[in-house]
């Protein structure tokens, strides 16, 4: 059993309320058209997506998906470049040329997210090579969806990372669906950490809503890699609030039931809310960490509004890196 | 005749060919859920059997179209956006296209991928290629990219009855536009380019959403006095490069518009052609307007710098003309 | 426990006889320059290969890899045309357009051997899904090695032959090498029938040198699919006593003494020859079938080496199927 | 100078590179064992780690190779035979030529590909395709195919130095031929073409292993009175253009020698280029030799009917003097 104590709980929250407020604010932005793109947003998933600064370090790695605005935030990346990116920004964390779908930040560590389903699970096995060959203790972090797991990529990575022993955490942020599949109908297993049986690798499934489970599942894996004691398997069983893409596509594939269930019985803010009240906060001093990520917005709308659009020649920079080559 | 969307007419393609052949079938995520609106009343009419959700795994449930086409079946696999091929390339390549060569004639593929492209509407780099030309280079494949609805449910219905692999790239830009489509059965064979409008000075032959643009700019150009022959290409592979080469001859002018990059496009193959199989018809260099061989990027205006336009074409056109 | 009587017994060993004198007189023609390309030969491998009529009907169908020679004859097709289209004759199954890595023949259900090492279980998994969508009780055979079991095509084939509860059986033969790398440094788990439990379905390891014990476990999992139950997944362990292609590469990779292990006492032919005795047959009837065997050998090169070549123009049809479309 | 052949060249340089650098590391199947004679040496000097044996899982362990440059090694990856990068297609293109502009800059992947490539040897359809057209289509690859051994080692030196991804086509019909190669640090720039043979008549741009008929060409038509400039693609993207706009503007003639399928060849690109931008060099058809729009059979003599060879240039290149 890890310990949190009062300073970690604060931070898990406020990581969390960031994701939360984000995440609402750029729903609002691209339904009045400010925003636009393919726009899959985390809401309901914050707990899941949660590694804070005691499971994970600055120089450890991780990689994302497609829905992946939360994963930099929940690395401890600013929001304002965040947004200028899905404004398309010159600002923005990939000046203006990733948008929704790759959100990143290098600087923190977060190696950006990868659109294609299940291609970000072999970068994240390669990172974790490096480690390894380095010799230095990273660890690298992979999120993919209940989707992904039904990649071949999946299988390729988890066989290499086993045999080579290396220091990477798969974590899967299972969330019922996969688009419009439900993961009933798509995996052939109830679990999907199951699977690690196939790999000899540790494979644990925890309540994704509940961020002191995930963050005790992660951080044991994340111990265990950085100690040379291989790669893990973590599957969070979690849920979207919103649909798979805002603002688009049908909403037929699930109950309005089943939706109202979890945003109301099931949300991690509002169940961690909990937690810290039982621990002894005030609501007070979560209203004031929400009120900080407020205006932490603010700020961020302001920056992301303000910055210039990337000039016409930007189209043709960075298909190379500079090179001596 | 009616006036139909592309979409439905596609819609429509699916269904008669279901209805006519029970070992027609369709498969591909969330199809049953018709998510991209193009499989509208195909789960009442046949069932979630066939109409078939398949999960996250292209290479699998690609190969396995393969397999099925193999003992018999006649699948239609949607791939919903173009790239994700990428991930069933082996499949594809090794497989799809190879095996009626290789086990000299005894594998039949009676399979057809359709792989919409999704391009100008920031989906930035991963989401928004137009893969024909990574795909001209493969043997067995035959390649169309239906323009209009007429064409896009006479096609599709041609390539579903082809017992070879067909993938059929529609042009999302193309998706809502409506137009004349005679009522029943309609097959247009794959392998003929269409003349779209008649001209004498310049060829413009356009490729899959290109034609919205080449036909905006024999607009312009004819007020300019410049009469441009606007061909559009429909079938890549087999490429009907009969049409081409006479049109050149009359006109002895060539420009090509294809949203695709330009290094190894579908413009660069018919301009090869032309320059080897219609050289002496030519009066001026062939242009070309593509997309630079560069990224698309999330930023609207950006991607808007990089895509081919119908001022491009003008100009182009009128460069040809000095 | 299926009981296997002497007709079946004969039939069993006549098939193994046709794959192990087929594999030794294509390596004698090979190294005498009578043919070529890149050459992977079963042989010690007869038992694993072998499904006899009992298991497999000549509607079942079934996709072979690179190393393929064996897996045609094991389901019945005759040695000239096979031997022809080694020597790339016109008779040639293929008509000389495949070679060694593409032996097949689709009139008695072989649907080809693909030589991308994994390629093949895609394949295998639609041909069941058209069986099962067509509601006859035809059954799909796939076979491919320990090192194909670690391409995705395997985790997304057993996947989706899962989920929809298809008539396959996904025969693993682990011959402990892929290439010169052993299964022990390239694959995470000890039996790769454990793999199965990732796809909820049965898996099972055999001594893949007893061609009863295979019979057996092959065909449970042939009777099952055929029921309507599903998938399963068989390993068998054996060995191939050639190297990996014939007549190339190193054989730095693996012990004298473990290949002279093989071939003397785990010798596949030689292990049911004395089952055979036991069973009551005697050496003369033994020496009967393999002298029939011979005979079929001397006129399948008889045929191949009178068969006309291909025409050059040859090289242009098979592109496409001739087709209305 | 020395005379080395092109397998010792490649591993030359990338022995050179090792010691030079410790974050390079080379990986792929059965390299350990030294497979294809191409690693010789390298297991004994810098161990099991930085040689790396895979498993056969090419998408895993090319997009591995990815994410270790992300973070700052510089892996080179063996993919035995060149139509092998199929099953990792998506990570080539959606990981390793994306990353670097997606992210804006922040990602460099610092990878080489080591792609060689068999054909004419009857290893089937599988196994001898020359996929640089196919990858040609796609952004952000620089793709090279070295042609001497001096090249073998000095272009291989300069793509594991490139911050950029690389693949680089290894013809194994040149992996046998010995030439001089100079002493100490040998480093040839990416991105130049070169000048194998200096001519007034026709320009004969050579692909890969085409140099060898190129020359053996050039040789004959020398003989009949028609001289050739023959120049060595070398790299293929970036594309050397003005060195083949320069000769061309000096011959008036064009043909290219590529031993990959003609469809939306390499061929037909550099003919797309020439046909746009020296148009008014031409005094003739731009001509390709290539191989037919098929696959390639088992059999060695249906497979020599479809290769490039000496002979079909010499008659092409004669059919373009008339
Ligand atoms: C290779 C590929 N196939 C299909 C898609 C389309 N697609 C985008 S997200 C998605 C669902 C992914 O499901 P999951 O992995 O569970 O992630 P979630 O969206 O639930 O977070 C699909 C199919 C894609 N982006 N890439
Ligand atoms: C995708 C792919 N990668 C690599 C190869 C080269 N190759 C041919 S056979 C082989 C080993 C296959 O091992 P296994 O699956 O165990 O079959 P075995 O040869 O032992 O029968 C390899 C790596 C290939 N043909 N295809
Ligand atoms: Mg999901
Ligand atoms: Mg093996």
């Amino acid at each position: 059993m890890i310990t949190v104590d009062d300073d970690l709980l604060r931070e898990m929250y406020r990581r969390m309320s960031r994701i939360r407020k984000f995440e609402d604010t750029t729903k609002e932005l691209l339904l009045a058209g400010e925003l636009y793109g393919a726009f899959h947003t985390s809401t309901g998933q914050e707990s899941s997506i949660l590694k804070t600064r005691n499971a994970l370090r600055i120089h450890d790695s991780m990689v994302g998906t497609h829905r992946s605005h939360g994963h930099p935030i929940g690395k401890g990346a600013q929001l304002d470049r965040l947004l200028a990116e899905l404004m398309g920004k010159e600002t923005g964390v990939n000046q203006g040329k990733g948008g929704s779908m790759h959100l990143s930040d290098f600087s923190i560590g977060s190696l950006g997210e990868t659109s294609i389903v299940g291609s970000g699970l072999p970068v994240a096995t390669g990172a974790a090579l490096a480690y390894k060959m380095r010799g230095d203790d990273n660890v690298s972090l992979c999120f993919f969806g209940d989707g992904a797991s039904n990649q071949g990529t999946f299988h390729e990575s988890l066989n290499l990372a086993a045999i080579w022993k290396l220091p990477v955490v798969y974590v899967c942020e299972n969330n019922g669906y996969g688009e419009l599949t439900s993961a009933k109908d798509a995996i052939s297993v109830e679990d999907i950490s199951i699977r690690a049986v196939g790999y000899d690798m540790p494979g644990v499934t925890v309540d994704g809503q509940d961020v002191l489970a995930v963050f005790e599942a992660v951080s044991e894996a994340v111990d265990r890699a950085r100690r040379g004691d291989g790669p893990s398997l973590v599957e969070t069983k979690t849920y979207r609030f919103e649909n798979h893409a805002v603002g688009r596509l049908p909403e037929h594939y699930r109950s309005s039931e089943e939706v109202e269930y979890w945003r109301t019985e099931r949300d991690p803010l509002a169940l961690f809310h909990q937690v810290l009240i039982e621990r002894g906060f005030d609501e007070q001093q979560i209203d004031d960490l929400d009120a900080a990520v407020s205006e932490e917005i603010v700020a961020a709308i302001e920056f992301a509004r303000q910055s210039p659009a990337p000039p016409p020649e930007a189209a043709f920079t960075h298909l190379f890196s500079p090179s001596a080559g | 005749m009616r006036t139909v969307s592309y979409i439905q007419a596609v819609t429509e393609a699916m269904t008669e060919e279901m209805e006519r052949d029970e070992s027609v079938f369709i498969m591909g995520e969330d199809v049953a859920w018709n998510m991209m609106g193009d499989c509208t009343g195909l789960v009442e009419k046949f069932g979630t059997e066939r109409v078939r959700n398949t999960p996250i795994s292209e290479a699998g449930f690609v190969g396995a179209g393969a397999g099925a086409a193999m003992v018999g079946m006649r699948p239609i696999v949607h791939m919903l956006i173009a790239p994700f091929m990428y991930v069933a390339f082996d499949q594809i390549v090794s497989i799809i296209a190879k095996s009626t060569y290789t086990y000299g004639g005894q594998a039949r593929l009676p399979i057809t991928l359709r792989a919409p492209m999704m391009y100008g509407v920031s989906n930035a780099a991963q989401h928004s290629d137009r893969p024909y030309a990574t795909l001209m280079t493969i043997p067995g494949l035959k390649l169309i990219a239906p323009a209009t609805p007429h064409d896009a449910k006479g096609m599709l219905k041609a390539a579903i009855r082809d017992d070879n692999p067909v993938i059929t790239f529609e042009d999302r830009s193309l998706w809502g536009q409506s137009s004349e489509v005679p009522d029943g059965e309609l097959i247009v064979p794959l392998g003929q380019a269409a003349v779209r409008r008649e001209g004498t000075d310049v060829t413009v032959v356009t490729v899959a959403g290109a034609i919205t643009l080449g036909l905006a700019a024999a607009e312009q150009l004819a007020s300019e006095g410049v009469s441009a022959e606007v061909i559009d290409l429909r079938s890549i592979v087999p490429m009907d490069t009969d049409t081409i080469l006479e049109s050149v001859a009359k006109t002895g002018r060539l420009l090509i518009a294809d949203p695709a990059h330009e290094m190894g496009s579908v413009a660069s193959e018919i301009s090869a052609v032309v320059a080897q199989h219609g050289f002496w018809s030519l009066q001026a260099p062939i242009a070309r307007v593509t997309t630079p061989h560069t990224h698309m990027p999330f930023n609207a205006d950006l991607e808007k710098v990089l895509l081919p336009n119908t001022d491009k074409i003008v100009a182009e056109a009128r460069a040809l003309m000095e």
